[in-house]
């Protein structure tokens, strides 16, 4: 990688600066074993790699939702905008600008779409019709969410529900999102329509977003920079149309080798050796 | 790349399922209407459509978790109205699921032996005093789970609690555990959701495998459009709940209906 | 190292699939039941034997049956107390109205009684689950001991509602001391240990876990919810039903239907809980642990008050009982929330790597 | 039939004193899945504090009231503290225990600090039949109990507007579909169950001044916590609205079958009555009156 | 943090583990040691801590007053049973380790635990007293030798309260064709008035009617209804713990008169009263001995245990009921100790010689006067056949703040009572291969 493209050698500091962090679960499983990683300000960053990479872990890791889930940042920092965030609470890091978006969209399922949209503003002590403004801009955004702003949010469908759960980031009136596998389980052209809308947020708002994503490919269509996490570490980094034409990445994240994509039928098996434990 | 065999019409037999006609409704939304389709013996059949499509409501019908208002389904000669779970295990129809249904409480080798259950007899006292038939009947078992386990080469694995896998070996054991019942049928809810392509290679490899070596039929519901345009014989397409396309992977990626719903253009 | 596997090889599936695999564990297994067999009752003292040895056993077997229920059935039960009535009612009926029978017989039906009611009961787990089932147990705990005061015929007319347990006689044989009752518990509780043990490891077990783990994809691989939830009732009811035969005939001696109260059923679920859901040793543990805990600190505050010249009135110390008995139960669950037996499993693992940490 | 009317009045009005404890659960079990036993204990609490502190300063009522209710606060934010955060993401069954353990705690603290002697608890309202009514109709209907329907229902009200027209109430239902979310979305999940269950030590409060007030403060109050669970099952364990209607169907159903019914079979049927109506009822809608259906996705 | 923690939970088992194993002994050498079986916690704690605060007081008083019995210093240990029949067990085997002679004598204030101990204390020759409660047949001593229901029993109380309101009607011949209704907890103890009742309906002629109040009774309204239906001239409430304020309060609710409701003794204390407030006022109970300040025993415990020893329990309940009736419990013991002593010597006597002394009890008038106890409590003789001694009631009324005195020391239908006793324990002994006799003294 060039040092021109590692955005954090540029003239302004990162928004989002990770040095070095170490994850343990449970006191006992580590599963970040020395990440960094930067996102500029105004940037989509990429987060690539396979499950159980740490991807999620990462992201949980900044907004502080690992505590409930009795993990721990262990090593290293986390700074945004220059301010250690390791040890804010989530709330507190939603008040600053940085809010996330969980995998799995979970939305209030018993909430309807329009509350669900309002308690991303739970945090401000913003005015009624300053929030009544900002809710009708996520529904410029989201125009479907407008039609179905009365129902509940268990039964919209899975692109409903992840527009949801990003507007109702939005109303955090954020500027960093961090978005965790916004294409799981949608199909193709809904991703395409999540993706469009990150992008216009990004161009017209100037939201900031690292998002975790193994859709590999979409993922590098509209990040600017990408990271590749494998086993609690980042293997490879670099602009995204870099990633996209390195071989090794073709191969391994997006199937495709130099002859053209491999069909399935002909991925082959090789054995290995037959393991002894008990 | 489309057709899996040179000569598809000799490995693939006779209509083993039909779905005939079937509507389902969830306190009046309807989930799938009027939807009919025929799955060969031995083949590989896909089900691709949006999300909410109703694609996991089909499987769901198929093997008697879900009871559709209207129609019927054959399997293998006989015709229901309303399967219902334990008889489509009965008859041959195993099944995994979108969002992986292991017993998380359970190792790796109970969640594959529990595949076993309805080929074993043991009464409850003799598996009380675990002597002699009850005794014979775990270790036969026991043996044809660690054939499965080797297949599916997660041996390493075998005593650890499922709950502690990575994802991509959990979706392994599941297929592990319908395999076990030696299943005529193989119903597979996404099996390659949230995989990588290298997991998805594997999980390709072990489906065709199973397909070939145990002539196994398999219906699949699958996002991933390579994989299932490479290892599907014949793919249904449903959108809200309706068919809007039926044929070999070649001629349903040439359908307008099916672009215009789902595919998209920049795919 | 004291506890290194390493070097014993299981070559067969038998050999893989025995009751203790590890080498140690046989070891310390054969000890215990030395110890339990012999030694105990060779040198503990009546008071011992009597009031903590024999109610832990019984407990134990009670907690047993609610941990086949709960922990690996994965229903939850508040009714283990009626249940345990049913068994001790029903083997003094047939000990009483049966001529020639034998106590051990009294035994066995008081708990397929105990059985029988529990499926009855059991019913309903069909349509419903998690709490609202617990509570609808609440219907068995408050309806038996009502029936069994209401019908005079269950306690064979007497007026207080008391039964008074006949001797225990077995082939002419009659336990009437602490020792020879302790021993009688003892083997029972074992054997129905050695039992239930079988049971979870062999197709039932596993089907019970699968239903209680996720029942629609338990139903899909061909499993019965229906009867599997059943017979989860069915054998959990058995095994209470013996524990309350056990309770009445070597352990009090006579009971009353309201002392088979909610009070009673929460201790046993405590002792799970406590020892550990879904693990066969955790319900002795948890057993060991409730009945010895508020003994314990009785004996600790009454004495330590003694010991530091306190006055403290014996009002005061019941209430710092409960108090402390609420703590420990809250500071437990958050320490370990699957039980003793976690603890215990921790504990071997690290003595499988002792004296290397990792 | 003027009787019958009067079995039926009064169970109804028994029904909502029912309510009034089981509100407590819904309201925890809603916001933090909790199923809290040691709602009885907290009842029971609230009175003897109430109680003791009368004793004690010679306050009157208004006065009184406060300070007991910031004891409960103050009691609710401690148990989320010390019992419940260090249990997040525990299986419902272990926090369901961990509130059996705190009912003990509970119970044992209160007497150790007022001691065990029974108390009266005087509302200074008089609990003697309604004139009006005995005159014209000749139907007892309690005074009280009317009076406590009242407090039931402006109770509700309140609770009814905090849960779904304020900002809080919001969150309060958002933190109890899905914490996590709520958590990254900066809901302080901390101050909202302390919120919870300070709310739920305020229903205590009221419930532990009724049933005081009836029963006389002693250590038997913990025991309507049993009177509150069928209720719980039939209303559904988070529908505030369920509570109410949960309450009235029980209180009326078990007085008219312990009063037509009982004698025929020996009476005291009132003590599972309404546990096995509970369970019938749950037969034929497994999820209660108001309870979510649950939609089983696979 | 997670490690210490498993490791301190650990530590806390094998402590547990370990401290049961040597429960230290809290009784000193050379005195009379009485176990006693206690509660104070729970839903009876309130009537537990009234009770046994009573009795400690007493015992307290012996040993500051008069330096023991015949310089025989008492010693006692309390172990709480929570009102529950197995803790009830564990404590009388663990009192029963203690000092050379063991509990001497056991009050389980509490029918299932003494029904629990009844086998038991046979074998370890401990005698029961049951003052007030417990097995009802037990008085016939031919049968139960070791077990002693002092003074009255649950059917002297039901025939002394018909007597009583006989003697309101204006004697027994009015009370044909009245209507009286047992309002009763359902349970063992609720239900142990119903057969001598219904034999004294046939006898009298009046009409009874029995309503159970389910445990634990704190929800009476259904039960209230139908005694309204019903109008009864009587309601009989055999109450216990929250059940009796219940009842009061909801009669008041229904607008039944409280003064033509008597309540047995276990439903006739302040406990219950104050409970139920206004609406106790004018309410009649049985009772096995007066409430009240007023006795020289009492003054004696104020002025020595409590102001110059400070070894009271609690202040507020001297001279209530319960209290009281704790007070005379351990007069019993006490006395039957000195009778005994008379007989075996001055020195800490066992469970078999106190049994002796229980037996060959004699409490005469003068000798209830000598001692403090006035008219608190009626003149008292047991003999092996009568293990009871008394068979007396006496009735109180409530007059809003205290118990006072509403009839003599009275005795109900003895000759019937007695009958039943002999048949039941009759059927007892043969039911248990018991051969019926006195015990050698």
């Amino acid at each position: 990688m060039t040092a021109t493209a590692h955005p954090a050698t540029d003239a302004t500091a990162p928004l989002l600066a990770i040095n070095n962090i170490e994850v343990i679960y449970d006191h006992v499983i580590l599963v970040l074993k020395g990440v960094s990683l930067a996102v500029p300000e105004g940037k989509i960053v990429a987060l690539l790699g396979a499950n159980g990479a740490g991807k999620t872990t990462t992201l949980k890791a900044i907004s502080n939702l690992l505590a409930s889930e009795r993990g721990d940042v262990t090593k290293g920092g986390i700074e945004y905008r220059g301010e250690r965030i390791d040890r804010l609470n989530p709330s507190e890091l939603v008040k600053r600008g940085v809010v996330q978006v969980m995998e799995g969209r979970h939305c209030f399922q018993h909430l309807t779409i329009e509350e669900n949209l309002m308690t991303g503003a739970f945090t401000r002590s913003a005015s009624r019709a300053e929030i009544r403004q900002d809710l009708e801009k996520v529904y410029t955004y989201f125009p479907r969410l407008k039609v179905r702003r009365t129902s509940q949010s268990g039964y919209t469908s899975g692109g409903e529900q992840q527009m949801t759960a990003i507007g109702r980031a939005l109303m955090a009136k954020p500027r960093m999102i961090l978005l965790d596998e916004p294409s799981m389980g949608l199909a193709p052209q809904v991703v395409e329509e999540i993706f469009e809308i990150v992008r216009d947020l990004n161009g017209r708002e100037g939201v900031s977003f690292l998002l975790a994503e193994q859709n590999t490919m979409v993922a590098l269509r509209y990040a600017d920079y990408g990271y590749i996490l494998e086993n609690g570490r980042v293997v490879m980094e670099g602009a995204a149309e870099q990633l996209r034409s390195n071989e090794d990445v073709k191969e391994f994240y997006l199937g495709l080798s130099s002859a053209g994509r491999k069909s399935f039928r002909d991925a082959k098996h090789y054995r290995r050796r037959k393991r002894w434990l008990a | 790349m489309s057709a899996r065999d040179p000569e598809p019409g000799r490995r693939i037999g006779d209509t083993l399922l039909q779905v005939q006609h079937i509507s389902l409704a969830f306190g009046g939304v309807k989930a799938l209407t009027d939807i009919s389709f025929d799955v060969r013996e031995h083949e590989i059949r896909a089900i691709i459509g949006p999300n909410g499509a109703g694609k996991s409501s089909m499987l769901n019908c198929i093997n008697g978790v879900y009871s559709p208002q209207q129609g019927e389904i054959r399997f293998s000669g006989s015709t229901f109205r309303k399967m219902d779970p334990h008889k489509a295990a009965t008859m041959g129809i195993a099944r995994t699921f979108q969002n992986i249904a292991l017993f998380k409480g359970m190792s790796v080798l109970d969640n594959i032996m529990t595949g076993r259950n309805l080929k074993m007899r043991s009464n409850l006292l003799a598996q009380a005093l675990y002597i002699g038939p009850n005794r014979q009947e775990e270790l036969a078992h026991r043996e044809k789970v660690e054939q499965i386990i080797d297949f599916l080469q997660i041996e390493s694995v075998r005593k650890t609690p499922v709950g502690r896998l990575p994802y991509g070996v959990q979706k392994r054991v599941e297929l592990g555990r319908a395999l076990a019942a030696e299943p005529r049928l193989l119903l597979l809810d996404e099996p390659m959701a949230g995989m990588n392509i290298e997991e998805k290679q594997d999980m390709c490899r072990f489906i065709l495998d199973v397909n070939d070596e145990f002539g196994t039929t398999i219906v699949l519901i699958e996002h991933d459009m390579g994989v299932v345009m490479d290892i599907s014989d014949r793919v249904v397409v449903l959108d809200y709940g309706k068919k809007i396309g039926d044929g070999t992977p070649a001629e349903v990626r040439a359908n307008q209906a099916v672009i215009d719903a789902y595919l998209g253009v920049s795919h | 190292m004291l506890y290194r596997e390493a070097g014993q090889f299981r070559t067969s599936y038998a050999a893989d699939q025995q009751l203790l695999p590890i080498r140690q564990d046989r070891i310390l297994m054969a000890v215990l039941l030395a110890v339990a067999f012999v030694g105990v009752p060779l040198f503990a003292s009546d008071y011992w034997l009597t009031a903590l040895l024999t109610p832990f056993l019984v407990f134990a077997l009670a907690a047993l049956g609610l941990n086949i229920l709960t922990g690996y059935a994965g229903q939850l039960s508040l009714g283990t107390a009626a249940f345990m009535a049913v068994g001790a009612f029903a083997a003094y009926n047939f000990q009483l109205r049966v001529p020639g029978m034998p106590i051990l017989g009294s035994f066995v039906l008081g708990g397929l009684t105990a059985a029988v009611v529990g499926v009855a009961f059991g019913l309903p787990s069909l349509r419903i689950k998690g709490f609202y089932l617990a509570v609808a147990t609440l219907a068995a705990q408050f309806f038996i001991p009502w029936l069994l005061v209401k019908v005079p015929w269950f306690t064979n007319n007497s007026s207080s509602g008391v039964i008074t347990s006949q001797p225990i006689v077995i082939l002419g044989y009659v336990f009437d001391t602490p020792g020879s009752k302790y021993l009688l518990v003892l083997a029972i509780v074992a054997l129905m240990a050695l039992a239930a043990k079988n049971l979870v490891r062999s197709r039932i077990g596993r089907a019970w876990m699968a239903v209680r783990d996720m029942d629609v994809a338990a139903e899909v691989i061909g499993i019965r919810i229906m009867r599997t939830k059943l017979i989860a009732f069915a054998v959990s009811s058995f095994y209470c039903g013996v524990a309350g035969a056990l309770y009445a005939y070597a352990y009090l001696g006579s009971v009353e239907p309201d002392g088979f109260n909610l009070d009673l059923s929460f201790r046993i679920l405590f002792m799970i809980i406590i020892g550990g859901v879904g693990s066969i040793l955790g319900s002795f543990l948890g057993a060991a642990f409730i009945t010895l805990l508020p003994i314990f600190l009785d004996v600790l505050l009454v004495d330590g008050a003694l010991a530091l010249g306190l006055n403290l009135p014996s009002g005061a110390t019941s209430m710092v009982q409960l108090v402390v008995f609420g703590a420990l139960i809250i500071f437990f669950l958050i320490v370990e929330p699957h039980g003793l037996a976690r603890l215990w499993q921790i504990g071997k693992e690290k003595l499988r790597l002792w004296p290397f940490p990792y | 039939m003027q009787f019958f009317f009067e079995v039926l009045i009064g169970g109804l009005l028994a029904g909502v004193m029912y309510s009034l404890v089981a509100l407590g659960f819904v309201l925890i079990y809603k916001a933090s899945g909790v199923f809290n036993f040691a709602q009885g204990a907290m009842v029971f609490f609230a009175a003897l504090t109430f109680v003791g502190v009368q004793e004690k300063t010679g306050l009157p009522f208004w006065a009184v009231l406060p300070i007991t209710l910031a004891v409960m606060v103050l009691l609710g934010i401690l148990t989320e503290r010390i019992v419940l955060r260090p249990l997040v993401n525990q299986p419902q069954i272990t926090l369901f225990m961990a509130t059996i353990g705190l009912a003990f705690f509970i119970e044992g603290l209160a007497q150790l600090i007022w001691g065990t002697e029974v108390r009266r608890l005087d509302l200074g309202i008089q609990d003697e039949p309604i004139a009006v009514m005995m005159d014209n109709f000749d139907m007892m209907v309690s005074s009280f109990d009317v009076t406590a329907a009242v407090v039931a229902g402006v109770l509700v009200a309140v609770l009814a507007v905090f849960f779904n027209k304020t900002r809080i109430g919001r969150a309060l239902r958002a933190v109890a579909d899905d914490h996590q979310a709520a958590l990254a979305v900066g809901i302080p999940l901390k101050q909202i169950w302390a919120i919870v269950w300070s709310v739920a030590g305020f229903v205590a409060l009221v419930a532990g001044l009724l049933w005081g007030a009836r029963n006389g403060v002693q250590f038997a109050l913990t025991f309507v916590a049993l009177k509150a669970l069928p209720v719980l099952i039939l209303g559904g364990f988070e529908s505030i609205l369920g509570a109410i209607v949960g309450g009235l169907i029980i209180g009326a159903a078990e007085k008219l079958a312990e009063v037509y019914l009982g004698p025929m079979v020996g009476g005291g049927i009132e003590g599972w009555f309404a546990y096995m109506l509970a369970l019938l009822f749950l037969l034929v809608r497994p999820e209660g009156l108001f309870g979510e259906r649950r939609i089983d996705r696979v | 943090m997670k490690t210490w923690m498993r490791i301190l939970a650990g530590a806390t088992a094998l402590v547990i583990g370990a401290g049961a194993v040597a429960p230290v002994a809290a009784q000193q050498p050379n005195t009379q040691f009485i176990g006693i079986t206690g509660y104070r916690v729970g839903p009876y704690g309130a009537n537990g801590a009234a009770f046994f605060g009573g009795f400690i007081d007493y015992l307290n008083l012996v040993n500051e007053r008069d330096g023991g019995v015949n310089g025989v210093k008492l010693s006692w240990e309390e172990c709480e049973t929570e009102y529950n029949n197995a803790k009830g067990v564990e404590c009388y085997e663990r009192l029963k380790t203690r000092a050379g002679t063991g509990p001497t004598a056991i009050h389980p204030m509490s029918t299932g635990i003494t029904y629990a101990l009844m086998e038991k204390a046979p074998t370890d020759k401990i005698p029961l007293i049951t003052f007030g409660y417990g097995r009802t047949d037990a008085t016939d001593g031919r049968v139960f030798p070791w077990v002693f229901p002092l003074m009255s029993n649950y059917w002297d109380a039901a025939t002394g309260i018909v007597k009583f309101i006989g003697d309101k009607e204006g004697g027994d011949a009015k009370l044909k064709g009245k209507k009286i209704a047992l309002l009763y907890h359902d349970s063992a103890y609720g239900k142990e008035p119903i057969p001598v009742l219904e034999a004294e309906a046939t006898k009298l002629g009046f009409e009874l009617k029995t309503i159970p109040v389910p445990h634990p009774g704190n929800e009476q309204q259904s039960q209230w209804l139908q005694i309204r239906q019903y109008k009864p001239d009587w309601v009989i409430l055999w109450g216990w713990g929250v059940m009796t304020a219940t009842a009061l309060q909801t009669a008041q609710k229904t607008g039944y008169p409280r003064e033509k409701m008597v309540g047995n003794w276990w439903a006739g204390s302040e406990i219950d009263t104050v409970a139920a407030g206004p609406a106790a006022t004018g309410y009649y109970a049985a009772s096995l001995n007066l409430a009240g300040k007023s006795y020289p025993v009492t003054k004696d415990v104020e002025s020595i245990v409590y102001k110059k020893a400070n070894k009271g329990s609690k202040a507020e309940l001297v001279g209530t009921v319960l209290w009281n009736r704790g007070v005379a419990a351990a007069m019993f013991t006490v006395e039957a100790v000195r009778t005994a002593q008379a007989k075996f010597g001055k020195k800490p006597l066992t469970g078999e010689q106190v049994r002796w002394g229980i037996e060959n009890l004699d409490l005469n008038a003068a000798k209830l006067k000598s001692l403090g106890f006035d008219t608190m409590l009626p003149p008292l003789k047991l003999s092996c056949e009568d293990h009871g001694g008394s068979g007396q009631v006496r009735f109180q009324q409530w007059d809003g703040k205290e118990w006072k005195s509403a009839s003599d020391w009275m005795k109900g239908d003895t000759v019937l009572v007695r009958k039943m006793i002999e048949e039941s324990a009759a059927k007892y002994a043969t039911e248990k291969g018991i051969k019926a006799g006195c015990l050698p003294g």
